[in-house]
């Protein structure tokens, strides 16, 4: 470790923004050729933070120092200048372009303007075989597998001869065998003296490959120390020794019999073997870490990804859901986790938003009866307190806050028996947070049976009465209330063994 | 990245090369038939349509071959299709002009391929006289002349009356226009033209244009002149859609000789029209090409009889179509 | 049923999928020559060549148009527009500066497609329209919508002949320009940003490339080369007419997306395009010689855009699976030399 | 480079001039229109002329209704609207002596609903790009009529029909205007209170979101196509009926003059927003605008340099109200 400046200094950084307080004062050091892992839970402030490093955000306080030089990122192209490179989690890549294109982009080896092919396909291939990645610099970078496309991403970073090198998630969409690949890749990168940033769940990796560990809880800096002999469940007690502090309501609720029924459920390459029950007035818990395939089982269940094998039943009688329109029917609802893609059209009013889904009850042979309709947007705003009860505003000028509400109301409207949750409370500032949970427990009490997907350990112990752990596509455990969130780390990063 | 379609420029090479060997079989045989290539204004046109059946009548009456382009009223496509006939070595040409001057250089190509070449129905330029052996069809000129003729007489040589004029830039529009002006200078009438509107010999474009002339000048409208009877029958529509009586139409004189102008004049709502009949102007172009080819002479101009049909012959002359 | 799927998902069908448009060419060919004994002729060839270049010039421009994944309805007016300048204007300023005027006049249009897209932000389709029956209502101003002539028919006479037996002056340009662009786009460093700037505009920025700038080349170019049709095409028959080109850009959109280049951006190619072109040309003869009516000539042509355009739908479903000839041969050769690697990719 | 809209919770505050501008845009545009034309000639503000402006809109019109709901569900443009046009022309005339008009009109919907399908089925269910696949279909189409009718001009033998539709009703209000006002009112009740007109603003407004909440989508985009097929076809019968004459060449330019009465109204070409009154005060704006042109004797090719001019103004006003409305 040379004994020079850092290659990178952040100190007392805070950001936030109106209504989240994303990072409270802090602080990383990187130094060359060093690992420096980030771990913590959603939300956290992890995205955040190397939002800043890449200059996307200026942070409210704190500096920035590469080498020892206090430096101002003005945005993504002056961050890759200063020899910052950015590897999101989600690619973005140009399809239509070859491997070699898409590493040098913007800058490939030329005489006279034209493309240099020799020099492009050695350079490219030279970059690859420094990062021992096996991909062919002439393949069309649309047509290469999701892992592969990673390591062309960390390539093009690579190639632009960085300092620093961040990795946000790489191995989120990776098998084991691929996620190997990529620590090759790490290590032949760490070994070349990059300082590099690798921010990620599953916390094996972490231990075999980062030197430093920086835990970061509710923006807010816990510990940074050596990676040297830490263990999966030091990294999880600091991520999430903190006292309940925010309590969630929760209403003891006579629990019926089984509504939902999943058996043996299975989609190529996203999850297997799936088996799970909920039943009526339970809040099902299922936690597992980015990549582990919950939302992927909550799509197929509604029928918005047709399942390969496996059957779902609701109230006993079985559902062949290739279509969301065959999971409405059966009284099945899903509130999606991206709430801006698949949640709400921002076009139309929050009236229109909440009966779009339940239209067939307010229309009369596909006429729809405006009064009715717009008994059925009040009641289900006011009830769920979206404010202002406005139901004729475009859905667009409402606070992240509101617009879930509104995605909320959408789905009871359809009166479903079986709930599914995506994230129901990310993004969505702390009083909408507590709302949304007491009317998720007046839904179990009126005998719903609600499935709840959420990376917040806290959240999910506290509101779930069972808990179903995924890890890579399988139920690695079912928890019973009162498990602690060890016991779900544990399981949810693959320590336990199915 | 090697191009995707690094075949497709082979291919290409190929074909071009496969020519090359291919140089067997002239592209119109020779032989006995006389083969003529006949360049028409349209397929589907209430005047081209029966000259094109009455030019095919007269070509396979004696014996000889149409190969049939049609320009579907594009000067563009015409030129092209000029070439074409030309290269194709045909016996001989039938040209009918959509432009007074466009098809001066394919002319000439035909000029030095020592192809006869006549043109049918429209006028060209006097530029283009020396390119072409004849000009059979109808004189629109004289047609403008006799309808200006026609109408000084009924409006008693004075009068507001509006034009609608057939397709922009057509020698028929401009033949038919010029002579029915100059007529009216010529005789020294006071009738003056209130406005000239273009309706490309189509109904349906005449009925919108008459909507804004019957809005603009309504009942200044003294007389009518029509480049053809069909887009008369688009004033009439219009006029009736005003909500003016029949009875009060002004004067209306067409060109063609269509039945629908013939039922008009019988029933007292249309002046006159002129007998300009398609399948006399198709048969007349088809026998003189052919006699040329055969080596016989032929005048330069041919022109196929008018006849001003009014109240007064209606029911002793033959509608055109 | 799935050796069906697997046939459909063998590479030798993908990678024929993928060169659909040299295959059809090869079919055209074949099919015109049984109907038209005489039709493969070199001189009636070079004949069809030549009647296809006006729309052949508009198309090269529009290819890089639609490779940025924008559209432009405008050629056939700036083609007519510009040879109303050229023809126009050869008594004052005498006939060779009247068609580099003309040219200009293509240019102009083309940055005034580029101000509405690129600077105004208006949706290609519908600026295109709006620019279209602008330019072509002044045609129609300017020649008071009467066709007129230039000065001597001979100069243009030069234009449309035949050079030395062997292909006319619009046939040599519009091939050379075909081939030029491909080189750049397949070679230069600004043709591959091209693609770039097409398949993914915000991973092109986030690398430095200024997509809008190239968005309003390729806008300025298809002006220029609508216009040099334009020139070309008036001076041949010696008129200006506001009515030339009415057909041509939708022929033109025609031609480019039978060549295989996708209306969605990112995906095309210059040869593509000229393979589209022969099709049609070809095509167009063929049916003339034979006597067909113009109707059938447009339902042939349509049938053909529409089979080529789920082709293309069906070959862009195939996203896992690389399609270029190269890597076609590579995972033969591979394959041949150690079998077992390359199926054990992981599931 | 804007960096990325941070998704924050805060109401997002309504520009004024944004918010409403382009709710009273279009009807102050027509007044302004009415006080020019009326000031320039004295005959525009005529009955006559009005009612006469109301007939020449009125085919147009139909064919912009079901373009609307083209534009609102994302469906770009149908540019197969000549075909379609034709389709219905061409067999009610050919139709009407040997099974009466009105059977014959029925038919000629039919097909032309037909054709609609066939677009629905290749750009809904298929995926294509609505643009160039309507253009090829509606290239086949309009070769299929011409083949079918020979390339000749079809007459109709129904004057009655023409006199019941070029008529007044109560000898004051033209009977195709009233058709057309009928088609309206009903193209506006369908898409603004049943539940396939709010499926199509949602699909327009967001595809995704709408799958995921139990619509059908793909039915929902080609029913688009297959409603402005039908319309198209409906106004090629009345316009065959009124001039009792059809070329397959009829329907040319009715879908570049639907397009731009849509763009005019302020219909966004993204989808999920505007609405038919809408589409039809821009349609009400174009043609007062050319009719007054007409009476200042203005022809009607230059006339085409006001209306370019005139879409451009109207998306890039939309395009910099939206910008500056704080929702891009």
């Amino acid at each position: 470790m040379s004994t020079s400046a850092p290659a990178l200094r952040m100190s007392g950084i805070s950001k936030s923004f109106p209504g989240i307080r994303a990072l409270t004062s802090v602080g990383l050091e990187v130094a060359a050729g060093e690992v420096h892992a980030i771990v913590g839970e959603n939300g956290a402030g992890k995205s955040t933070l190397m939002k800043i490093l890449a200059g996307v955000y200026q942070p409210d306080e704190g500096t920035i120092e590469l080498q020892g030089e206090a430096v101002r990122i003005a945005g993504p192209i002056d961050a890759r200048k200063r020899g910052i490179g950015m590897v999101y989690q989600e690619l973005n890549l140009v399809p239509d372009l070859s491997v070699a294109e898409n590493i040098t982009l913007g800058a490939p080896p030329s005489r006279f303007g034209f493309v240099d092919r020799k020099a492009l396909r050695a350079r490219a291939a030279a970059v690859l075989d420094e990062l021992g990645a096996k991909v062919h610099p002439d393949d069309l970078v649309g047509s290469l597998p999701v892992s592969q496309q990673q390591l062309v991403e960390i390539a093009k970073a690579y190639a632009s001869s960085p300092r620093i090198i961040v990795l946000d998630e790489p191995t989120s969409s990776l098998s084991e065998n691929e996620a190997q690949a990529l620590f090759r890749v790490v290590e032949r990168m760490k070994a070349a003296g990059i300082a590099i940033i690798y921010i990620s769940h599953r916390l094996r990796e972490v231990i075999e490959l980062a030197d430093q560990v920086t835990v970061l809880r509710d923006g807010r800096l816990v510990e940074t120390r050596s990676a040297e002999g830490i263990t999966a469940a030091d990294m999880i007690r600091l991520m999430v020794g903190r006292d309940l502090t925010d309590v969630f309501p929760k209403t003891e609720v006579p629990i019926g019999d089984v509504v939902l029924e999943v058996r043996d459920l299975s989609r190529k390459g996203e999850f297997d073997g799936i088996d799970l029950d909920v039943r009526a007035g339970e809040i099902v818990g299922l936690a597992g870490i980015v990549g582990a395939g919950r939302t992927e089982v909550a799509r197929a269940i509604f029928g918005l990804d047709r399942a390969d094998r496996g059957v779902v039943r609701v109230n006993g009688d079985p559902v062949h859901a290739h279509q969301p329109r065959q999971g409405v029917d059966a009284g099945i609802a899903y509130v999606p986790e991206d709430r801006k893609r698949d949640g709400l059209i921002p076009q139309l009013t929050v009236k229109e938003n909440i009966t779009l889904a339940s239209l067939g009850e307010v229309s009369t042979a596909g006429w729809i009866r405006g009064r009715a309709e717009r008994r059925v947007a009040t009641d289900k705003a006011t009830e769920l307190g979206v404010s202002p009860p406005v139901i004729d505003r475009r859905v667009d000028t409402y606070s992240g806050g509101n617009q879930q509400k509104v995605v909320f109301a959408k789905w009871l409207a359809t009166k479903p028996a079986v709930l599914i949750l995506d994230e129901p409370t990310r993004g969505v500032d702390v009083g909408a947070k507590a709302d949304i949970h007491s009317i998720i427990g007046q839904l179990a009490a009126q005998g719903t049976a609600i499935l709840m997907i959420s990376s917040e350990l806290p959240e999910v112990l506290a509101v779930s009465d069972r808990i179903y752990v995924l890890h890579e596509g399988r139920v690695s455990a079912e928890l019973p209330r009162g498990a602690s969130e060890q016991d779900v780390m544990r399981a949810a990063t693959g320590e336990v063994a199915a | 990245m090697r191009s995707i379609t690094t075949v497709g420029a082979v291919a290409a090479v190929a074909a071009l090369a496969l020519s090359g060997c291919a140089a067997s079989g002239e592209a119109g045989a020779e032989g006995d038939s006389l083969d003529i290539c006949y360049v028409t204004a349209a397929e589907s046109h209430a005047y081209v349509t029966p000259a094109n059946k009455a030019f095919d009548e007269a070509a396979a009456a004696a014996g000889a071959t149409v190969n049939r382009l049609s320009q579907e009223f594009d000067v563009q496509k015409g030129t092209d299709q000029l070439t074409t006939c030309v290269s194709q070595g045909a016996d001989g040409i039938v040209l009918w002009p959509l432009d007074p001057q466009a098809y001066i250089p394919g002319m000439i190509a035909a000029k030095d391929a020592g192809i006869p070449l006549i043109i049918i129905n429209s006028p060209m330029d006097a530029a283009a006289e020396e390119y072409y052996d004849s000009f059979t069809g109808p004189d629109v000129y004289e047609e403008g002349e006799l309808s200006g003729e026609a109408l000084n007489e009924v409006l008693g040589g004075t009068g507001k009356v509006v034009i609608i004029a057939g397709q922009a830039g057509n020698g028929t529009t401009i033949g038919r226009t010029d002579g029915f002006t100059d007529k009216l200078a010529e005789l020294g009438s006071k009738i003056e033209v209130l406005q000239v509107v273009n309706a490309d010999f189509d109904q349906q474009k005449a009925l919108e244009a008459s909507r804004d002339l019957i809005t603009r000048f309504g009942d200044e409208i003294q007389g009518v002149y029509a480049n053809d009877d069909t887009m008369a029958l688009g004033f009439i529509d219009a006029w009736k859609e005003s909500g003016r009586s029949l009875d009060a139409l002004p004067p209306i004189v067409g060109i063609n000789g269509q039945v629908q102008a013939f039922d008009l004049i019988r029933a007292g709502q249309y002046y006159a029209t002129i007998v300009q009949s398609p399948a006399e102007d198709g048969k007349l172009a088809a026998e003189t090409i052919i006699k040329l080819i055969k080596g016989g002479s032929v005048d330069k101009r041919l022109p196929i009889p008018l006849t001003v049909v009014t109240s007064a012959n209606v029911d002793s002359v033959e509608p055109a179509f | 049923m799935n050796t069906v799927r697997r046939a459909f998902d063998s590479d030798v069908f993908l990678g024929l999928v993928r060169y659909r448009v040299a295959i059809i060419l090869v079919a055209t060919v074949v099919i015109a020559a049984s109907m038209v004994p005489g039709i493969l002729e070199f001189r009636v060839l070079s004949l069809s060549l030549d009647r296809i270049g006006t729309t052949a010039l508009v198309a090269a421009g529009l290819t890089l148009v639609l490779i940025t994944g924008k559209l432009d309805l405008s050629g056939g007016a700036i083609l007519a527009l510009s040879g109303i300048a050229a023809i126009g204007l050869q008594e004052q300023f005498g006939q060779v500066p009247a068609a580099l005027i003309g040219l200009g006049v293509g240019v102009l249009a083309g940055a005034v497609n580029g101000f509405l897209v690129v600077t105004l932000g208006i949706n290609s389709l519908v600026a295109t329209l709006a620019s279209m029956l602008f330019f072509r209502a002044l045609c129609h101003v300017l020649t008071d919508s009467r066709p007129f002539s230039g000065l001597d028919p001979l100069f243009g006479l030069a234009v449309s002949r035949p050079i030395a037996g062997t292909f006319t002056l619009r046939t040599i340009l519009f091939v050379a320009l075909l081939v030029i662009l491909h080189v750049w786009l397949t070679r230069a460093v600004a043709g591959r940003n091209l693609f770039a700037v097409g398949s993914n505009p915000a991973s092109a920025e986030a690398s430095g490339i200024r997509s809008n700038g190239y968005v309003f080349g390729t806008f300025v170019f298809a002006g220029f080369t609508a216009g040099a049709a334009g020139v070309i095409q008036s001076l041949s028959v010696n008129t200006g007419s506001p009515v030339f080109g009415e057909s041509t850009s939708l022929l033109a959109i025609a031609a480019v997306v039978i060549g295989g280049t996708r209306l969605e951006g990112g995906r095309g190619s210059a040869l593509g395009t000229l393979g589209g072109l022969l099709v049609m040309a070809i095509l167009t003869t063929a049916m003339e010689f034979s006597n067909v009516p113009a109707y059938i000539q447009s339902i042939v042509t349509g049938v053909i855009l529409l089979l080529l355009i789920l082709l293309d739908r069906f070959v862009s479903g195939k996203k896992g699976r690389d399609l270029s000839l190269t890597a076609l041969l590579r995972s033969l050769r591979e394959s041949r030399r150690n079998p077992e690697t390359e199926r054990t990719h992981a599931p | 480079m804007s960096a990325p809209t941070v998704s924050t919770d805060r109401v997002v505050k309504q520009g004024f001039l944004a918010r409403y501008g382009t709710q009273f845009a279009m009807p102050a545009g027509i007044l302004v229109l009415l006080v020019v034309g009326t000031v320039l000639s004295d005959r525009f503000l005529s009955v006559g002329n009005l009612t006469n402006v109301l007939i020449n809109m009125s085919i147009v019109g139909i064919i912009v209704v079901g373009m609307t709901f083209v534009f609102v569900t994302r469906g770009m443009a149908d540019l197969s609207v000549p075909a379609t046009l034709a389709v219905g022309g061409l067999l009610v005339l050919m139709l009407d002596d040997v099974i009466g008009t009105w059977p014959a009109a029925l038919i000629g919907l039919a097909v032309a609903t037909f054709a609609g399908l066939v677009n629905g089925l290749l750009i809904g269910y298929a995926g294509l790009n609505p643009v160039i696949t309507t253009l090829a279909s509606g290239t086949i189409v309009l070769g299929i009529a011409q083949a079918f009718v020979g390339g000749v001009i079809v007459y109709g033998e129904d004057p009655a029909a023409k006199d019941f539709l070029t008529g007044r009703l109560f000898d004051v209000v033209p009977m195709i205007v009233l058709i057309f006002a009928v088609v309206a009112v009903l193209g506006h009740l369908v898409l603004s209170r049943t539940v396939f007109g709010r499926w199509t603003y949602a699909v327009g407004g967001n595809p995704h979101a709408t799958e995921a909440s139990a619509v059908p989508v793909r039915r929902v985009k080609a029913g688009a196509f297959v409603l402005t097929a039908a319309l198209a076809g409906f106004a090629g019968v009345l316009l065959g009926i009124s001039l009792q004459a059809a070329r397959p060449g009829i329907g040319a330019g009715y879908e570049f003059d639907a397009i731009t009465a849509v763009v005019v109204g302020g219909v966004s070409l993204l989808g999920g927003s505007g609405s038919i009154p809408r589409a039809i005060g821009g349609l009400l704006f174009v043609q007062l605008l050319t009719n007054i042109l007409t009476l200042q004797g203005v022809p009607s090719e230059p006339q085409g340099m006001v209306k370019g001019a005139l879409i451009a103004g109207a998306v890039a006003l939309d395009v910099y109200l939206r910008r500056r409305g704080g929702r891009e």
